[in-house]
């Protein structure tokens, strides 16, 4: 038991929550924890690695930053917002755990999400599953052309990309175009028979993200901005998100 | 930035789709629908999960959608999230899905609608990992199946019961 | 076209608002002689409590121990109360404003109405009033015994005007009535409009919207009460069967930052959910189970401490401190589920209910938020007004005043003590309007002639689930002598007492029966109430079949039947035997005597001296000032020892105040308007004469043994902590970590109930340590963190800061120990799991305040005054009547009454003063005949009487006839019949009281009573 | 058999114990309903003739019930109370009638929860001791007085 014991003696030190405070518009609330609970009620992550959101946040709030920023927990959280969304004070977890994630060593945090993250850099795609440029013309071509030919009803149906001043630009999924292409058509459909006028961009098409869930605070925005430029660089009005 | 739901519920007021959901009026296979925590709590509120079940109300029969609760804005996340499904975590993954899980089979639904890749691979996962009997379905899936033009080569996601169904020139399955 | 008259009203007091709050406010004023409009919005008076089913503390609804003095030839003519009204404009100055009334129409002549009902049965569309549940409960009447007796019809939502006017029987429909227009001069206003309510129908987790079983606080109200959309009975309104587990959710639209909540806390829901729970098991099934799921259960009111401990341990409410997430229902099942987490684990729990009650808060409402800004009335971003922070009641705009929920939340007793308090400060603006007083009614003859019984059943059903009232007025009119027995189910509206009136005078009756509440409560109001039919005060007599009967044995109806029928049959006996008698009306002495010079008793002597009483001032100590002389400053930052200056200098040099500093009270007599107190002045005596009496003695800081309090120099009580960082800042720099720990010596077996004050008091204490060294580290120790009102946002601010609050429970409570230069403060936080050990540079302990048990039992007993069990002096009423006293003429305000802040101290003593002024107003006394008299034929002049009267009051006295005999005066004699008693001719009675009014009622009590 | 259910007279103080019976009812203490309580003005009120007559008409106990010493609101009239109620005890002796019949109690307006012990433990007391012995017989005590 000694050994849980927590020891509060000397000045105080600046804490890791004080370090998140600093990032967040109103400092997330984050000092404004009633413990009531109602976080931890909610949360889907409640219970796991023995840890629930109003813990999480005591825990930091006691400046135990040795083991809010080693616990596994924060990898476990999806950081969906059930618990800022009751919160009473509207405290920020999610932006604490996400921040917590980012605390870690790059190299110790779970390689399938670094992995992807890596992936995604290495290519202008964002495409986790490194889907280059070409390759991805090449899928997308492929399989419209297959389909015009097959159903003669969408023989007018087009998937571009990079076509300029659409009105959309839509991104998409990795998984589609590298491991089920004809998933990619239901959508094409539809943006057709409803006379949507979209481009793809041969630049940032990936829906995915896996460096925001990385807490990789460089490489998530890198991505972004690389998605958001070509929707701009095409002169698209609406950026529109397929999942 | 906007949400497709968004659109598919215009265009089909704007009867651009043609959706119909007749072809489900005898079999009135049941549909639940995963509200994407990204989409609909993060970011655009219970106005897009009401434009999302418009949607699938048109597409597969309003009374044909048996509701899981909470839903949503206060939908209970699935867990696919956040990388989750990368982080190594499986088992916790899985703990964190049982309730998920556990409310889609309450609802006795025979396909979950999901709107969301990672919602989509994690309830397909939970599904089969707790030996759920449901399938996972891509909203986009069943429009298509509704306006007649879902080719067979499109149903991978759909189960048994609906691989024949409207299918749009069977001749080309590969 | 609107009809525009000009009243003939200067010098008035508007008050806005008929609720609990305008009623009191009204009251004082016209009881206090001056003018007063009273008007509210709706068709009828009564506010919010009308639709409460019963208030706590006492359980029960009590609205008719104020309602029946609003009656229209009540109150000297000072009151004019108007319904549908409101205020369209305001122009003008304190002294001098002109306001616009609109007086919207009711569309009814309410002179003609009978209220039959049957407009409302064949067009119930235009039924516009929605109370609770059912937007149509069962008429716009809001409780079945709304002030006036008649409808009200929407006429937007007619669509036949003629089919509407044709079918009322008696032709009251007015379909073309217009709206009136008037103005009014008055001196000064008074908002108690009182406040809305948090519309929860956009929480959806909480589910409100969707599911009919999750029900707000007032909804739950309406469904308990017998006036309410299920006729008093407990169903799930999803289904109609009664509810078998039952969950409160504390805090919805309250202590909140998002989705409309108010930041504050509204002070008044943990106990109204405590109320409903033990209601729910108390009336309607004890198996019911009662769960309510809190963030911290604030019971700081007076004695509110043991009405929680009495929920839990008597009553067995289930009390879980965490804040659900969700109120679910699965699709196809029929319960609701509540998701929950407990502090010890962190684990989902999924419990059941078949009803969930949302606790919902007080918002600012609307419309007076307009009529606010109208007058300009500085407010704050979440709407309700500002108000000074020595003065709760007085709004940034000189001349208007606010009271009760309009200011801020909070519950009854609170909303009473404003109310007078507002009353005290608006009626210093206007003169007293002198109007002719009544006359006394004449003892005459006939009102003893053969007696004729009425008897009067007025207890309400929902106050006497257990009694069959229709049983109990059958066994009544089988009482020989009884001519007519009714229930008169209306005691909280003086109109509809006309019908009883009418079956008085039809039955010629002289001597009435009022079987009802408590005679304390009951008698004055029936005394005042018959009088004008004629019936002699002493010849009402009151059986007291609510808490005797009704109360006691809810548990087992049969007893409680054939009992309420033993003392229907008693008090019948009794008023047979009683005769009647003859008030004296003497002049009243128009001072007062203020007991206790802190700033309470500075206060109401100034605001007494202000209306032109004289007032004596008495200070037991060399000093005025009191205990907040330890005081720096309040936690919104205003300066105590500034208000302690300027008091004493007010006080001491006001013409009509008189200090007598190193006094004490050493004997007392007399009555209301009457009394004659001894005093030692610096050990001189001195007598002086009096009308009424406050008593503002204050409490005495506590300093309990405990946490090594006055062994270590690093443990101290707040109010030294207070000292320190105000008197050595250079050592506050130093400190590193500092601990509170909250409840030290409150809530526990000595001393059972909270101090109140102590909650905000060390988080004002923490905020002052971070000013002065904002790396300090502070944790504090609470049990629950009672910071009500806007104290809450000071919670809010302290954890903005970094300060750390660990709830801790009574059977693991902190350990302080030396621990070298520091002292070493073990604590466990329960959320972590985890033990902590802080290294304190200080321990401040918030030890709160007892009772000064000693000095006032020593007054209690000069006074004859009742004290709490915990040595508090106990006021009558502890709702309705929170600063008046049992023994009339006396009022009790400050620490006297309960431990408060500064800020509440002097609201209870103006509140105290206004109330005093409702006695120092009259010029002439009425005496009650409550005397002993001698009857000289049968008196021996034995002297027994003369040794035996406490108050030396007889003498013997030579008639003309040369005889000595026995003479008791009556203005002098206080009624105890000490001598009665002991007299062994029995040549003395007491009037009232006499003995064979005693021994009738003995005989009857002991009669077989065959129910 | 059915339980002997004592009827007992309680002469209550206006200002201490009727309110304490009060404070009973409204925080809902339970006490046998066979306590019926008559108001006076202070206890000092009571007369030993009221008690006697108490005993003749049938009471199988009577409660004196007043303030606590030192609060009563005529000075003293709770220790006169007592005096008489001593010295009626001893008169109930000699006339056969067991002393314990007949109580004084003490109590302050808050004390509900006293008021409703009080009640309960004297009815427990006279219930073990039986129906008074004045019932059912011609007694003539307090015929005199």
């Amino acid at each position: 038991m000694t050994a849980n014991i927590v020891s509060i003696t000397g000045g105080k030190q600046s804490a890791f929550i004080d370090k998140v405070k600093e990032i967040l518009p109103q400092g997330g609330n984050l000092n404004l924890c009633l413990t009531c609970g109602a976080c931890a009620s909610g949360c889907p992550a409640t219970g796991l690695a023995d840890m629930d959101p109003r813990k999480f946040l005591r825990m930091c709030a006691m400046g135990m930053d040795e083991e809010v920023t080693t616990t596994p927990w924060v990898w476990m959280c999806t950081m969906c917002m059930r618990c800022i969304y009751v919160c009473p004070m509207e405290i920020n977890i999610p932006q604490l755990v996400f921040n917590a994630r980012a605390a870690w060593p790059r190299e110790n945090r779970p390689k399938g999400i670094r992995d992807s993250c890596d992936m995604a850099m290495r290519t202008e795609t964002n495409s986790a599953m490194g889907t280059a440029p070409d390759d991805f013309k090449f899928v997308v071509e492929d399989v419209l052309a297959e389909y015009q030919e097959a159903q003669p009803e969408f023989a007018d149906m087009q998937a571009p990309i990079d076509k300029e001043g659409a009105y959309f630009f839509l991104n998409q999924n990795s998984r589609e175009p590298n491991t089920e292409p004809d998933e990619l058509v239901p959508l094409w459909k539809i943006l057709h028979l409803a006379g949507a006028d979209w481009t793809y961009g041969s630049k940032g098409w990936a829906a995915e993200n896996y460096c925001l869930f990385l807490a990789d605070n460089k490489c998530w925005e890198h991505v972004t901005r690389v998605s958001a430029k070509q929707a701009d660089d095409l002169g698209c009005k609406v950026f529109l998100n397929t999942e | 930035m906007k949400s497709i739901y968004e659109y598919y519920a215009k265009w089909i007021r704007e009867g651009k789709l043609k959706v119909s959901s007749d072809w489900n009026k005898e079999r009135k296979v049941k549909f639940t629908i995963q509200d994407p925590c990204q989409i609909v709590r993060k970011t655009f509120g219970d106005p897009i999960a009401d434009d999302l079940r418009y949607v699938i109300g048109k597409v597969v029969g309003e009374e044909n959608i048996i509701e899981m609760t909470p839903n949503k804005s206060n939908n209970y996340c699935c867990g696919g999230g956040g990388g989750f499904l990368q982080s190594g975590f499986t088992e916790a993954r899985r703990a964190y899905g049982k309730v998920k899980f556990d409310q889609i089979m309450e609802t006795g639904a025979d396909y979950c609608i999901t709107g969301c890749h990672n919602c989509h691979a994690q309830v397909h996962d939970i599904g089969h990992h707790f030996g759920g009997h449901y399938s996972t379905v891509h909203i986009w899936t069943l429009i298509c199946l509704s306006l007649g033009v879902l080719g067979p080569n499109e149903r991978a996601y759909l189960g048994d019961d609906l691989k024949d169904v409207n299918v749009f020139h069977p001749e080309s399955e590969h | 076209m609107q009809k525009k008259t000009k009243l003939q009203s200067n010098g008035s007091v508007l008050v806005v608002g008929g609720g609990l709050g305008g009623i009191r406010a009204a009251l004082d004023l016209a009881e206090a002689r001056k003018d007063v409009i009273l008007v509210d919005k709706a068709p009828c008076i009564g506010g919010l409590m009308t639709q409460l089913d019963r208030t706590f503390p006492t359980n029960n609804c009590d609205l008719c121990t104020v309602a029946p003095f609003t009656a229209k030839d009540s109150r000297g003519g000072h009151l004019d109360m108007r319904g549908l009204t409101t205020v369209t404009a305001v122009k003008g100055k304190e002294g001098n404003f002109t306001v616009s009334l609109m007086t919207a129409p009711r569309f009814v002549n309410v002179e003609k109405c009978t209220a039959c009902g049957e407009c409302q049965r064949k067009y119930p569309e235009c039924v516009s009033f929605a109370p609770g549940l059912d937007p149509r409960a069962p008429t716009c009447m809001r409780y079945p015994k709304a002030t006036p007796y008649a409808y009200v019809i929407d006429m937007a939502k007619c669509a036949d005007k003629e089919g509407l006017k044709q079918c009322c029987p008696v032709g009251a429909i007015e379909t073309d009535a217009l709206p009136k227009v008037e103005e009014a001069q008055c001196g000064s206003i008074i908002l108690a409009a009182g406040a809305a309510l948090f519309d929860p129908s956009h929480l959806d987790y909480f589910g409100y919207a969707a599911q009919p079983d999750v029900v707000t606080s007032l909804e739950y109200e309406r469904i308990l009460s017998a006036s309410g959309p299920t006729g008093g009975k407990l169903l799930r309104p999803s289904n109609g069967q009664p509810p078998k587990k039952v969950a409160w959710i504390q805090c919805v639209g309250s202590r909140g930052l998002q989705k409309g909540a108010g930041a504050y806390c509204s002070s008044a829901c943990c106990m109204f959910a405590l109320k409903e729970a033990m209601v729910t098991r108390e009336r309607f099934d004890s198996e019911i189970e009662t769960t309510i799921f809190y963030m911290d259960m604030r019971a700081f009111g007076k004695d509110y401490e043991k009405y929680l401990n009495r929920a839990k341990e008597q009553y067995g409410v289930r009390l879980v401190h965490s804040r659900p997430h969700d109120v679910l229902r699965p699709v196809g099942m029929d319960k609701l589920q509540i998701l929950y987490t407990v502090d010890e684990a962190p684990k989902h729990i999924t419990e059941e209910f078949d009803m969930v009650v949302l606790s919902t808060g007080f918002k600012m409402n609307e419309d007076v938020k307009k009529l606010a800004e109208d007058l300009a009335v500085e407010l704050y971003a979440d709407g309700f007004p500002k108000t000074d922070c020595f003065n709760a009641v007085a709004t940034s705009v000189p001349g208007v005043y606010v009271c009760g929920t309009l200011q801020g939340g909070k519950d009854i007793p609170e909303t009473m003590t404003q109310a007078s308090a507002a009353s005290c400060l608006a009626g210093a603006k206007v003169a007293v309007t002198p109007r002719p007083k009544a006359e006394l009614p004449a003892v005459t003859p006939e009102c003893a002639g053969s007696p004729r019984v009425g008897v009067l059943v007025t207890l309400c059903d929902h106050e006497s689930t257990a009694l069959d009232t229709t049983a109990l007025v059958e066994y009544a009119k089988s009482i020989p002598h009884v001519v007519c027995a009714a229930a008169f189910e209306a005691a909280c509206d003086p109109s509809s007492f006309d019908a009883v009136k009418a079956a008085i005078l039809a039955n010629g009756v002289n001597r009435v029966v009022v079987a009802g509440s408590s005679p304390r409560y009951e008698l004055e109001k029936y005394q005042a109430m018959l009088a004008p039919v004629g019936i002699n005060k002493y010849l009402i007599e009151v059986a007291n079949i609510r808490e005797q009967a009704a109360w006691v044995h809810a548990g087992e109806p049969a007893a409680a039947n054939a009992k309420a029928k033993q003392l229907v049959a008693m008090a019948v006996a009794g008023v047979m035997a009683a005769k009647p008698l003859a008030d004296h009306v003497v002049p009243a002495n128009k001072n007062a005597l203020v007991v206790g010079g802190g700033v309470t008793g500075m206060t109401a002597a100034l605001e007494l001296a202000g209306q032109g009483a004289k007032v004596c001032l008495v200070e037991k100590t060399a000093e005025l000032g009191g205990v907040a002389r330890n005081l720096v400053k309040t936690i919104e930052g205003g300066d105590v020892q500034a208000l302690i200056a300027d008091l004493v200098e007010k006080t001491t040099s006001h013409p009509n105040i008189k200090v007598f500093t190193a006094t004490e009270i050493v004997d007392h007599s007399g009555q209301v308007g009457l009394f004659r107190t001894g005093l030692s002045v610096n050990g001189a005596y001195k007598e002086i004469e009096h009308g009424a009496t406050i008593l503002a003695t204050g409490a005495t800081p506590n300093q309990p043994q405990a946490f090594l309090l006055g062994e270590n120099s690093r443990v101290c009580t707040q109010l030294d902590l207070q000292k320190v960082v105000n008197e050595q800042p250079k050592e506050v720099k130093k400190w590193k970590n500092v601990v509170m720990i909250q409840c030290v010596g409150s809530r526990d077996a000595d001393n059972p109930n909270c101090s109140r004050l102590c909650c905000q008091s060390s988080i004002k204490n923490a905020l002052a340590i971070l000013k002065e060294n904002p790396n300090a580290r502070i944790f504090v120790l609470y049990r629950d963190l009672r910071t009500y009102g806007r104290f809450e946002e000071y919670y809010q601010k302290a954890r903005e800061l970094g300060v750390i609050f660990v709830r801790y429970s009574v059977d693991n409570p902190p350990k302080v120990e030396a621990a070298g230069h520091y002292a070493n403060v073990t604590f466990t936080d329960v959320i972590m799991g985890r033990q902590v050990v802080v290294s304190a540079d200080c321990v401040g302990l918030s030890t709160g305040f007892v009772a000064s048990r000693k000095s006032n039992e020593a007054l209690a007993k000069v006074f004859g005054l009742p004290l709490t069990d915990d040595g508090y002096f106990a006021e009558m009423h502890v709702k309705l009547r929170p600063v008046d006293m049992d023994k009339a003429g006396f009022f009790v305000a400050g620490c006297a009454h309960s431990p408060k802040v500064i800020a509440e101290n002097l609201t209870q003593a103006r509140a105290a003063a206004s109330r005093a002024m409702t006695v120092l107003a009259n010029d002439t006394l009425v005496q009650e005949a409550k005397f002993a008299h001698v009857d000289r034929a049968r008196c021996a002049a034995c002297l027994v009487c003369v040794r035996a009267c406490p108050f030396d009051v007889p003498q013997i006295t030579v008639d003309d006839k040369g005889l000595g005999r026995s003479y008791i005066d009556p203005v002098k004699c206080h009624g105890c019949g000490t001598c009665a008693a002991e007299c062994p001719a029995k040549a003395i009675q007491l009037n009232q009281f006499e003995d064979v009014q005693i021994l009738s009622s003995l005989d009857q009590l002991l009669a077989k009573v065959n129910a | 058999m059915e339980q002997f259910e004592p009827v007992i007279v309680a002469f209550c103080c206006h200002y201490c114990a009727y309110t304490a019976a009060d404070t009973a009812g409204s925080q809902r203490l339970s006490y046998p309903v066979g306590v019926k309580i008559v108001r006076v003005p202070c206890t000092g009120k009571v007369d030993a003739k009221h008690l006697l007559t108490a005993f003749e008409k049938g009471a199988d106990g009577v409660l004196v019930a007043g303030c606590l010493v030192g609060d009563c609101h005529f000075k003293d009239g709770n220790v006169k109370a007592a005096r008489r109620v001593e010295f009626t005890k001893k008169y109930l002796e000699e006339i056969g009638i067991e002393a314990e019949r007949l109580e004084m109690v003490r109590m302050s307006a808050g004390m509900g929860r006293e008021f409703a012990e009080t009640a309960t433990a004297i009815t427990e007391k006279i219930r073990a001791l039986g129906p008074s012995p004045v019932k059912g017989k011609n007694c003539c005590c307090g015929k005199a007085a």
